[in-house]
């Protein structure tokens, strides 16, 4: 890389996953880090879509071609730290300056007690809910599971349906189980997949299911699609789809979101999405100008820009409480649930062969899905599996 | 010439007209898949600093044990067995029928060409809707109510179907191809020695095509051993309802791209490729009992 | 009886002919949809409004005119170097003598069989060795040979004439004129299949552009369509639009190419 | 099989080679076709075969109209002239492969099949392929190939050209033998006329897309309705000479006002003595010899006289006396129009 | 340019088909290779050509050693027996590929396709494509564009099989012509023994792997050194008879011990005369009439007589007076040994 000279700016590199109007909305946040100084400068690019930007992060560090800083989900860092290529933040980022971050954001980025990722798109899962179908029903949106699993239950002998999920509940899943006070994998790495209390969480989903009362999406790939034909009280979807949605539904829809359900008296709602991750091969000087561009990132205008243009979680309280975007909430009031969720927002513990448990974890949901089989037995798979995992990555 | 032997010239010679695409294939296709063997059979590797642990059959051994890689193993076999044959003979028969048309030749050429130029999101679309369950053109000519892709038990065969319909104008373009190299005198004489059409087909126009159906078989047996694209699309990034679709290639691509298991993922290469080899060895071998005719000069 | 059978091959083409038209209608239906209509479920209705302007907006999403550009010319090279280094390699094995052909052939063979996401990484990793990422050269060198092109052209010379050859030969052909000025014209159908094929093929290609360049300057077409996909859905009106107009390039090839893929000469009026 | 053409027209592109044809062939008679390279000979027997379908006209097998039928119905047998063995069979197999279309059982047609390529004498090739044959092989191959099947209409496109001389006067005579033998329709194309004297029972002369002439070999060669056949019918070739050039040394009389018609007038090598026979003579001819030529048995004399140069086969071979006159004998020679015709004929008409 | 043979074996999987051969053809020298089809004459060719390599043995042009010289090189032409041509090349394009190959430029190179297409007949064809062709044309264009590179050495494989008589004779006199013209060394495949005869300087006779005989036609026929030479020159074939049945009929000397040793006796059929000439007889044989044949101006008469049917070509055609006995000349007449070997040749040793 070269040197900084005092006339050349320090340039840095930033590979990321966003596309179409996301882009955009980057693009120009960059473009104004650019414009505030001239020591600095952000040159992003897109890589495709995560799945390609992921290739192509792997390609790299296996050549040693890779940017400054990555779009990448917190959950590869732990693959990234055994492969030697990712940095900590925290000699460049002092706590201070993430101080006003949600915890969320930050519990699970640290691995080993280094903060390695950056939380930059986020997002929670909520409740969609039919409007007219709930009035229709006299029904009201329910705080509860079991409410809502009782409601499927009502509405069935009309023909509706009551919840659509995504074409995997596992995020639900895990909520559910989060729920419960022990989580799937807990920091310490005790699986918990079959436990009674797991296994009867399980059951809330599997019962909904079997009974008809809820369905996934399948190949739809989205619940959305059921959900718009108006037949289905309620869908478990990401508040990321929300501008999507919003811009596909039919005419006559009304609908609105609300926070997932509670249960056994306690909320929780995982929150998905990307974060940013530094790399070794960066020069001291552009680590710098990445820690630069994170603390811009960080500051209110852009959080509230970031935020309002993409329907993502704004990362600081500050930012939420910013007189803007409270009455951008107003204005979009779909967009509160996600926000109202994050109080109780919790993400996953980042584990070496995470994404190996993941991709075990949307086998059982989808054998309880499509083969229906019996929690126990697919929880019991997934739990001497993720064991095997976590045993044969410690 | 006719009864020539090789020699040093003459090999020097043809390693010349050779020379370009060996080393093209040499560097882009014989290193990596060096390398890939030798990954196969690295413990406790690390992919990204290139330590190796050490030597031995743990991949192969894991791949041994693991009930997904033996699904996958099965649903590529059942895949490969289920597409090839009927790609081949459908391929065939469409080129026959294209090939004898009097008019409007070229507009059907054109139409069973689409699907390759066609992409793949728009096809799988399509194919969602057709496979729908309730909305489904399938569904509603059939008068069944099966949810082909969200169904293990039809999700396969509905892959099998896509799989067959998409490759076809590929196929037909190279029968196309080489009907149009068969000489038509050999058509009259059969015809004059009283062979019907059918008797035309099977006891002429096959043994004549041969070249051409080896060819169409063989790149059908490794396009379909290593089919991928079309799983990833038609089920939305899955591999179908509870694995039902889980192919060898699809294995591979979870286990390196998603799983970061690298070696693994280069075992499963090795054990794809000994299998492509055998089966297209076999076909190979079936053929070449059959056109043998060339004479050894040339074959 | 002739035209009952002629009528009835009309018939099982036409319905094979409906399916193959089949998605083709949708996209371009679909393109023309108002904006993520189509997220409601895969069905062919038509649009409420037609919208033209779909295609102008997917235009102007991303950099397409210089990925039309790119394309062309990556697709244009690698098409003609394919078939050269096929057309050469075909012709050894079917003409030349040399010791090892059979285990060449064969083991060339072999390697079709390599599956291409194994070959993604290494050869990743074999242009940044070589300082090629983000040059033309790695979107085009890699392609420059295709073992199932020369597979295609050596089972079609191997039906050439051989006395054709003897006589070239004698007629003062060397090798390399009689295989350019004889055999590659005697078989312009089989050639131009082939191309048709890799122009596809190439023009398709969507991976290895995108690893291999990190900027919009290098990259083709088929990268462009990533923009109206995301981590929450697919803008499928725009994306068709825009696949449209990717693939229509090669329906004009296509038909373009059509009357050579049957040769028009050898086929001229049965003869005694 | 009765063949009839009538009116039949082919037209390739730009070319019309059959023009309005008219002939019949009867139930088992043997047709030689003659005629010059490109005259359409081969043209016609794709027609008959199905192969080909007429511009205009209609051709009917005893009495039906075949025109449009396929090929396969037509009862036809034919030698292609470049044979079109399938390269894919092996000698044995080609020779079979009429009857596996016929499905006779395995046996019984590779029974058959020996013993038509005994016929033909291929029987030690029974296992190569077309590839590995010489031309003369793969011509008997076709041969056997088209005789086994035992057709209703047997079309021969020079089915012995390719074979020495031996070989094409025995499988010569063993086709008009199981010609006569089973009473086949047969069209032979041959560019021998020796064959076509000696095996036909009637000779064709196709050229310029029509029927020059039908008839007996005998009838063609002493009677030639045109100048294109007497020039076209015989070795040596007929002498032809400018009508006002010989007048003056013909002394016997032949109907002026013919002579007056006439623009060339022929003479047969044979015709041109050296001695007179106790045949008609029409006058004599100085002469100086230029060249003897034997051939096997046979001689020709190149000979100069003040009408040109002229062939003649009758002067014996000359050991010291060298001829000065040859006397020209009025049968073997003919008057022909300037469009061709004959106008006057030394055989018929003297 | 002389060719020289020196002891070429030539094996193909199974078959010996050229045994040991050794022969050389002059600088300038017209040789027709003779032989029954699957002689081998074709093989001979491409060994020639450098298309075979032999087995065994050595070529030598001019002296030198080019068996494994590459056929471009050798400056040789060939007319294949199956022609050849480029498909996808109009005539004229075929006619002018050698001289392509020879960077002769356009112009020039079509201006000289064009002559010889003038040459051969088939300037009214120049842009069709060989399919388009009829078997006599193609063969044309085949000569023609061998004709055209004037080659030092040219190798002909049956070039007139396909050809009317007319052209025929047209043709062969013209590569006469040319030959004598350019003085190139030639060799000439035919199965017609009339064109060998007609324009060969030299005659050789390929059979069962082996040069039977070589020499000038009437040498061939009247001196055959063998009994397969015998049969196989000459039409209509020679008569065989076993000695023993002929030997009482013989009166006049033929050496004992020649007629001790001898198997067969062959008859030419001149050699069998309705009159005696000046030529010695050997003897009279009583026949009866069978058949009588009229071919253009030759007749052949089919005779029976003690010792089996034999044929005649010197019996008048008869009209009331049948002949019954016929004299046995001595040329003509041969003895051959079990081997077949000629033992005694009677215009040579009577
Ligand atoms: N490629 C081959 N493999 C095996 N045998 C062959 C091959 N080519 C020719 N022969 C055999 O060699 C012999 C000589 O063949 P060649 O073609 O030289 O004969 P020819 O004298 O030209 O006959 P013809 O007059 O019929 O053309 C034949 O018996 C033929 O069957
Ligand atoms: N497919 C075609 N297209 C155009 N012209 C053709 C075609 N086939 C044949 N001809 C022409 O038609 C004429 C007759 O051809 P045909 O093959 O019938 O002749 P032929 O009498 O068999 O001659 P040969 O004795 O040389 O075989 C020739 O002038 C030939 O050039
Ligand atoms: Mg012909
Ligand atoms: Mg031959």
């Amino acid at each position: 890389q070269s040197h900084a000279t005092t006339t050349k700016p320090v340039t840095i590199t930033f590979w990321h996953g966003m596309t179409d109007q996301h882009q955009v909305t980057l693009n120009h946040l960059i473009s104004q880090f650019n414009h505030s100084q001239t020591r600095y400068k952000v040159v992003a690019s897109g890589q495709g879509n995560f799945a390609n930007l992921q290739q192509k992060i792997t390609a790299a560090a296996k050549s040693q071609t890779l940017p400054t800083i990555a779009q990448t989900a917190y959950t590869n860092v732990p693959t990234y730290v055994q492969g030697g290529f990712v940095t900590p933040l925290t000699p460049y980022l002092k706590t201070s300056d993430l101080k006003d971050v949600y915890p969320v954001f930050l519990d699970s980025a640290s691995y080993r007690g280094k903060t390695y990722a950056f939380p930059f798109s986020k997002s929670a899962r909520v409740l969609f809910y039919n409007r007219k179908l709930l009035a229709q029903t006299g029904l009201r949106i329910p705080k509860t599971w079991s409410e809502l699993a009782q409601d499927g239950e009502k509405v069935q002998v009309q023909g509706l349906t009551g919840v659509a999920f995504d074409q995997s509940f596992m995020s639900e899943l895990d909520d559910l189980i989060q729920q419960t006070g022990t989580p799937l994998v807990s920091d310490k790495l005790k699986v918990n997949a079959n436990s009674q209390s797991a296994l009867r969480a399980t059951h809330v989903i599997t019962d909904m299911l079997n009974a008809k009362t809820a369905t996934t999406a399948g190949t739809d790939g989205y619940g959305s699609t059921q959900f718009f034909a108006g037949k289905t009280l309620f869908y478990c979807g990401s508040s990321a789809a929300i501008p999507i949605v919003q811009a596909s539904a039919p005419k006559g829809l009304k609908w609105g979101t609300a926070p997932l359900p509670s249960y056994r008296g306690r909320h929780a709602t995982s929150i998905a999405g990307n974060d940013l991750v530094l790399f070794k091969s960066a020069s001291t000087a552009q680590r710098k100008v990445a820690a630069a561009f994170m603390k811009f990132m960080l500051a209110k205008p852009q959080t509230t820009y970031w935020a309002q243009k993409t329907g993502y979680l704004p990362l600081t309280k500050a930012a939420q409480k910013d007189a803007n975007y409270q009455h951008y909430l107003a204005q979009h009031p779909t967009a509160k649930a996600a926000n109202q969720s994050l109080p109780f927002g919790f993400q996953d513990v980042a584990f070496l062969g995470y994404p190996q448990y993941l991709v075990a974890l949307s086998q059982a949901t989808d054998k309880m899905a499509s083969q229906h089989q019996s929690p126990k037995k697919a929880m019991g798979t997934l739990q001497t599996q993720t064991e095997k995992i976590i045993q044969q990555n410690r | 010439m006719l009864n020539a032997k090789p020699t040093l010239k003459s090999t020097l010679i043809a390693l010349l007209y050779l020379a370009p695409l060996l080393l093209i294939v040499g560097v882009f296709t014989l290193w990596p898949l060096i390398t890939t063997f030798l990954m196969s059979g690295y413990t406790h590797y690390n992919y990204f600093t290139n330590h190796v642990g050490g030597l031995g059959m743990v991949n192969f051994q894991f791949l041994w044990h693991d009930p997904d890689f033996h699904l996958a193993l099965r649903n590529t076999l059942f895949f490969v067995i289920g597409v090839v044959p009927a790609t081949v003979f459908l391929a065939l028969g469409a080129a026959l029928l294209l090939n004898r048309l009097p008019q409007l030749a070229t507009f059907f050429r054109t139409v069973y060409f689409l699907p390759f130029v066609t992409s793949t999101v728009a096809i799988s679309l399509v194919w969602n809707w057709l496979f729908h369950r309730d909305n489904g053109l399938l569904n509603a000519l059939l008068r069944t109510h099966v949810d082909w892709l969200n169904d293990p038990h039809y999700a396969l065969g509905a892959l099998i179907i896509v799989c067959i319909w998409q490759n076809l104008g590929f196929n037909i373009i190279l029968f196309l191809a080489g009907l149009n190299h068969l000489d038509p005198r050999y058509q009259a004489a059969a015809n004059l020695d009283g062979a019907s059409t059918w008797q035309r087909l099977t006891n002429v126009t096959w043994p004549l095509l041969t070249p051409m159906t080896v060819l169409i078989t063989v790149n059908a047996i490794i396009t379909n051993f290593k089919v991928f694209n079309q799983i990833y699309a038609l089920f939305h990034g899955t591999a179908g309802p509870a694995n039902a679709d889980i192919t060898l290639m699809y294995y591979l691509y979870q286990k390196f791209y998603v799983e970061n298991q690298y070696p693994v993922a280069a075992a499963c290469g090795v054990v794809l490729f000994g299998l492509i080899l055998l089966i297209t060895g076999l076909a190979a071998l079936y053929f070449h009992r059959h056109a043998w005719w060339r004479g050894g000069q040339r074959g | 009886m002739k035209s009952v059978k002629l009528s009835l091959t009309y018939l099982v083409l036409t319905l094979g002919a409906l399916t193959m038209l089949l998605p083709f209608v949708w996209m371009l239906v679909t393109s023309l949809q108002p904006a993520a209509t189509t997220f409601t479920g895969p069905q062919l209705r038509l649009p409420p409004a037609w919208q033209w302007l779909n295609y102008p907006r997917a235009w102007h999403a991303a950099p397409f005119a210089r990925y039309c550009l790119n394309s062309l010319v990556v697709t244009l090279t690698t098409t003609v170097g394919q078939l050269v280094t096929s057309i050469l390699a075909a012709f050894a094995f079917t003409h030349l003598r040399f010791y090892g052909r059979r285990i060449l052939f064969n083991g060339l063979i072999a390697l079709m069989m390599v599956p291409g996401e194994l070959l993604l990484i290494p050869n990743f990793i074999t242009m940044t060795r070589l300082h090629w990422v983000d040059t033309y050269a790695a979107l085009i060198i890699p392609w420059l040979a295709s073992i199932f092109a020369m597979f295609t052209l050596r089972q079609a010379f191997n039906t050439a004439s051989a006395t054709t050859y003897y006589a070239a030969r004698l007629d003062g052909a060397s090798n390399w004129q009689y295989l350019w000025q004889i055999l590659v014209p005697a078989n312009r159908p089989t050639i131009t299949a082939v191309a048709v094929l890799q122009i596809i093929g190439s023009w398709n290609a969507f991976m290895w552009p995108l690893i291999i360049t990190n900027f919009p300057r290098l990259r083709t077409l088929p990268v462009g369509l990533v923009t109206f996909t995301s981590e929450t859905g697919t803008d499928y009106p725009l994306l068709m639009a825009a696949t449209v107009f990717v693939i229509f390039p090669l329906l004009i090839l296509y038909l373009f190419l059509q009357k050579y893929l049957i040769a028009g000469i050898t086929r001229a009026n049965l003869k005694g | 099989m009765q063949v009839q053409f009538t009116d039949i027209t082919l037209r390739y592109a730009q070319q019309t080679v059959l023009d309005r044809l008219n002939f019949t062939v009867q139930d088992g008679e043997l047709v030689a076709l003659l005629g010059p390279s490109g005259s359409g000979k081969t043209t016609l027997l794709n027609l008959l075969a199905g192969l080909l379908t007429p511009s205009a006209g209609h051709l009917l097998f005893n009495g039906t109209d075949v025109t449009h039928q396929d090929p396969r119905h037509r009862h036809v047998g034919m030698v292609f002239q470049d044979y079109a063995l399938y390269p894919h069979l092996s000698v044995l197999d080609n020779i079979a492969f009429p009857l596996k279309m016929a499905h006779v059982n395995r046996a019984t047609r590779y029974a058959q099949a020996q013993k038509y390529a005994q016929l033909v004498h291929v029987d030690d090739q029974l296992t190569k392929f077309p590839r590995a044959l010489s031309g003369g092989q793969q011509q008997r191959v076709a041969l056997a190939r088209t005789l086994i099947k035992q057709p209703a209409l047997l079309l021969l496109d020079e089915p012995l050209s390719n074979l020495d001389a031996a070989l094409r006067l025995e499988l010569r005579d063993e086709i008009r033998r199981i010609q006569r033998l089973t009473g086949v329709t047969t069209l032979l194309v041959t560019h021998d006329q020796d064959d076509a004297l000696r095996i036909a029972d009637r000779i064709i002369v196709l050229a310029n897309g029509r029927i020059q002439q039908s008839g007996t070999g005998a009838a063609l060669y002493r009677h030639p309705q045109n100048q294109f056949v007497a020039q076209f019918i015989g070795t040596p070739p007929i002498n032809l000479i400018d009508v006002a050039a010989i007048r003056p040394f013909i002394h016997a009389e032949i109907p002026p006002e013919r002579l007056q018609q006439a623009a060339t007038f022929g003479i047969r090598s044979e015709a041109l003595t050296f001695t007179t026979t106790n045949q008609p003579i029409l006058g004599q001819l100085p002469i100086t010899l230029e060249r003897q030529l034997q051939i096997g048995r046979d001689q020709q004399t190149l000979v100069h006289s003040p009408i040109g140069r002229l062939i003649s086969s009758q002067v014996p071979l000359t050991g010291t006396q060298s001829p000065t006159t040859l006397f020209l004998q009025a049968a073997g020679s003919f008057l022909f129009a300037a469009d061709g015709r004959c106008l006057w004929d030394g055989d018929a008409d003297a």
